[in-house]
């Protein structure tokens, strides 16, 4: 015990090393008895509560307030993918006419091409194709919501 | 009285009109690209759509969009503030198809007035001075020298056919007018194979004055008297006071009073601004501005009329809520426009500001949408924010000015904050001895190093 | 006018005292504690000097570190601010020995308003209306009714050799004025041994307003109107506004004129407020401060006059610059008191300030020396800014208010500006009807429910 | 294990020349039966830019700035133990008289109560005195100069 030991800081260094050049914050290694674990917290992130305190005290002296886009959760499902998102502000549409069926339902199969919606705006019907084939897995809108610029509308798999 | 209010702007100015419609309990719809989600008029409205990705093309200047957002807001107005769709007339035809009323003036004053040549012409039969000259091309000598006795030397003599500063030649006295005249027609000649010419007044150190006015769109119509914005850098105006250090009461009542005859007789609607170039106590009209201004602030603060809220009550068809004769100018008001850019070399500086403090106190106002942490986008324009600084004389003001300016923090960002710790220092701008050259000047001779050594010890 | 000012205060006040030094083109010397030495107006004050330790009676309070101050800096004037040192003779005197001058009102004036009772003297002799009641002792029933009929019920019938509530009735009518003796002399007899009561008129709703005046020092005085300051919690003033919505025209003239005159005969110098209970129509001294104010800055927007530009300027001898007849009141304004205490408990809440946005815009003025990161210490007083709100009509000031009250962002301690949100939507104030029981009665009713919902959603 | 004491303060030292070394916050070696883990906490710098910002935007526009007391340093001296500190605002003098000599000098010993300086404040002159047995290993103010409360004198080490 006393004569060796443990540590090999070549070891450690060549794991700090990985560590950041991982982006990791811990890497743990155990080979027979020896075991080695690092970290690294990531240097606290200045964080600036600046949406949070404007946010709420707005939020707290509106009684008025409509309801805001859930920013986060749009951000979230724009990333993905496979969501097809409004290429305008204006109001969704399901269907063609009131009286049809609607385009598409949750589990359709769709081509790139298929009109999927409708997003009308100033008196125009614009209509909203699938970008590539799939199924669609969500529809995110309500027949005559409103939509904005950039918000997710469906999601095809 | 309007419901709802959509503002079709950003930063300042759409924060400035937003306060306005939440002080007359009006709601309010704030519109905005991706690029400004997290911007302060957005976080304060009580509606917000995205209306666009970051170009101003796709997002602010997007017209069906933003119908598209009155119709699922419900907004039964717009506030264009200023840039952007202000002065775009198609826009206020557009609205008003679609039943959406346009916060400024009837779409025909802004066409009008969008038309430098119409502009003019109007502004003369309405009997606003515009720089004096020869009414077509002169060919004849001897006319030349009568009309340049009539508008006074110097005088610009001007190829007819003529552009960018090509046959152009000033002609100081009556003496050198001959030369100016063979000169200028011979450049013409060769330049355009036309060597007809004709004169104007050549002003030589104008300032700028403009004199902000509001009508009823019946008729009735006030002026709020002048603003001296003379201290500009590439026509960007950087500096404005009110009142004009160079103006004295009887002036001002004169230019006032044409001016709001004018609008009376033209009927105009909303806020406007008609701007002069002013020299040796004569106003030559250079164009109209048919919306609100960056720098109406210091008419507010030496008035004491909220121009917005004033705006926003006539759109709705309410008369002025204040006569002529009730218009008191009380001390002295001067805003700085405050950008993210370097203060010497205005090299544009975006970024995130990691410390904002503003200065507070009597007589000092911020208009500013900035936080700490915001990010100035590289996609707009890069005002960080405007102190405005009211005092009882403008030696008040000037002395106010320079201790808010010494309180202002503004971290992680460049801005021209020196600049301005520079101006309020110089002799020059205390003596209130400018003109629109002489910020130009100065930048090219003393005023690079004036300014970098205030910005830092 | 002086070359360097001590100012003898901290917090926002010696930040106040500070910009108006500034803007005079005055030296400033900020001296502080140990707990302050980050604070603003340290860190914006051309020299510092650290006085003591945390405790006031080291620090600000410390007489001798403080003329040491000014003799090492070579300050030449002294200005006290309000609190601490402001009103206490003994400093002035010891200024007055070093050859220093205070920026206050002459010694003898500070120690005749200290003391209560002299201080009712004097005013009754200088005409200014006081509390009506019996000169003396009253013994006889007779006598008891006679002044009471002369002064009006209610009557409040008090214990002579009383104290702490012990032996006071009110007595609402002739009728029960029998009664209301009977009983009080009874429980006089019985607590001092002494049966003598005497009466005083009861005032059942009174107001709290106040006149800011200015005084050379020479016979010269003016008033600068009222403030009403009836919004109070534990006799802390909470809201103050000017002019009250309780008074007209012809009231605040009538006892303006009252005050001043009296302040004239007086030869009062700088800046004081005579403080009145108000009730249907009457006014009645409660005591004189000899200094200037927290609420000042709403006597400043609506009169235009900077009170503490003022004081200086009459300190170093120089006559008024503003006359009683060209001194007009225009609009309304508010000033909110922001603490750093939980909104509807009033725990005190030392800390850290995490964010920090004030608001900004037309008729918005902050008056507060704190910053982000800066460390509220638990030492003094929790006033974490002041917002002083102006506008054209009360109405006006009032949207206003509730707008900015909603811009401000103070994070990482309890502040009390959902009090304010919850006042500002409040049908009674914003009606104006409220004497200084009103809130008191609002925070044991309806108030903690409205405050706690106005703090987030 | 229980004759001999578990710690090995070399290893720890080794560990956390390491972890300061390599930026790391969180170090843990296993070997055997022993286990060693070092942690450090990076003072998460959230650097409010408080001071800096405003003194530098004060210092540049205020031409006219007097000589600020460096705050940093003296706090750094004030914490050491043998400053002597100043109790009050005033003038400092090194001497009994203008042509006395000082009373110390660097280098001189001193035992507790010896006077060190005076400082003048409203006329009156207050001893300074040693508060314990030293020698004076500096001075740290003039003849004559004004010294603010808290302001370091000197130091007995």
């Amino acid at each position: 015990m006393a004569k060796i030991s443990p540590i090999d800081p070549e070891l450690v260094r060549e794991l700090a090393k990985l560590i950041s050049e991982t982006d990791l914050t811990e890497i743990e290694v155990a080979k027979g008895d020896l075991r080695i674990r690092v970290a690294r917290t990531v240097t606290a992130n200045v964080v600036l509560p600046q949406a949070a305190p404007v946010a709420a005290s707005v939020a707290a002296l509106a009684p008025t307030v409509a309801e805001v886009v859930p920013v986060p959760a749009v951000v979230s499902l724009a990333e993905n993918p496979g969501t097809v998102t409004s290429p305008m502000v204006g109001t969704a549409y399901r269907r063609p006419s009131p009286d049809a069926k609607p385009f598409i339902e949750v589990g359709s199969k769709v081509q790139a091409g298929d009109k999927l919606l409708l997003v009308e705006a100033m008196k125009t019907f614009n209509d909203i194709v699938a970008p590539r084939a799939g199924t669609v897995t969500a529809v995110l809108v309500e027949d005559g919501q409103p939509v904005e610029y950039g918000e997710p509308l469906l999601v095809i798999e | 009285m309007f419901d709802k209010i959509l503002i079709a702007n950003r930063g300042e100015i759409a924060l400035r009109i937003l306060r306005a419609c939440k002080e007359l309990g009006i709601a309010t719809v704030a519109v905005h690209s991706t690029a400004d989600a997290n911007a302060m008029h957005v976080r304060l409205a009580d509606e917000s759509v995205c209306i666009g990705p970051p170009p101003a093309r796709d997002s602010y200047l997007n017209i069906p969009a933003l119908i598209a957002a009155c119709e699922i807001t419900g907004a039964d107005a717009v506030h264009p503030g200023y840039g952007f769709l202000s002065e775009n007339a198609h826009f206020a035809d557009v609205l008003a198809e679609h039943g959406i009323a346009f916060i400024g003036p009837k779409a025909d004053h802004i066409r009008l007035m969008g038309d430098k040549i119409e502009a003019k012409r109007t502004a003369r039969t309405l009997g606003i001075p515009c720089v004096p000259g020869s009414e077509g091309g002169i060919t004849d000598d001897e006319e030349a020298h009568r009309v340049a006795a009539d508008i006074g030397f110097p005088v610009l003599v001007k190829a007819a056919a003529g552009g960018g500063g090509r046959g152009m030649k000033v002609a100081r006295d009556a003496a050198s007018l001959s030369d100016a005249l063979a000169t200028a027609r011979m450049e013409a000649k060769a330049a355009f194979g036309d060597d007809s010419v004709y004169l104007e007044k050549y002003l030589e150190k104008p300032r700028h004055i403009e004199i902000q006015v509001m009508g009823d769109g019946r008729g009735g119509a006030i002026h709020l008297g002048e603003r001296d914005c003379s201290l500009q850098r590439r026509h960007q105006k950087v500096w404005e006071e009110a009142p004009s250090p160079a103006l004295n009461r009887s002036e001002r009542e004169r230019i006032g009073d044409v001016v709001s005859r004018a609008m009376q007789e033209l009927q105009y609607l909303g806020a406007g601004t008609v701007e002069f170039l002013y020299e040796n106590g004569e106003f030559y009209f250079i164009e109209m501005n048919t919306r609100i201004q960056v720098e109406h602030p210091i008419t507010e603060m030496i008035s004491g009329i909220d121009l917005v809220n004033e705006q926003i009550r006539v759109a709705a068809g309410a008369p002025l809520s204040i006569r002529q004769e009730d218009i008191v100018l009380h001390g002295h008001a001067i805003e700085c426009r405050i950008n993210a850019e370097h203060p010497s070399n205005f090299r544009p500086s975006p970024g995130t500001i990691t410390y904002y403090h503003p200065p507070g106190g009597l007589g000092v106002r911020v208009d500013s949408a900035v936080y700490q942490g915001y990010r100035i986008p590289s996609n707009y324009d890069s005002l960080v924010g405007k102190l405005i600084v009211h005092g009882r004389t403008r030696t008040e003001c000037l002395m106010r000015l320079r201790r808010a300016l010494d309180e202002f923090v503004v971290d992680g960002i460049e801005t021209t904050l020196p600049l301005f710790r520079a101006l309020v220092r110089n002799q020059d701008v205390q003596n209130g001895l400018y003109d629109i050259h002489w910020l130009e000047h100065y930048l090219e001779a003393e005023g690079p190093a004036e300014i970098e050594a205030l910005r830092t010890v």
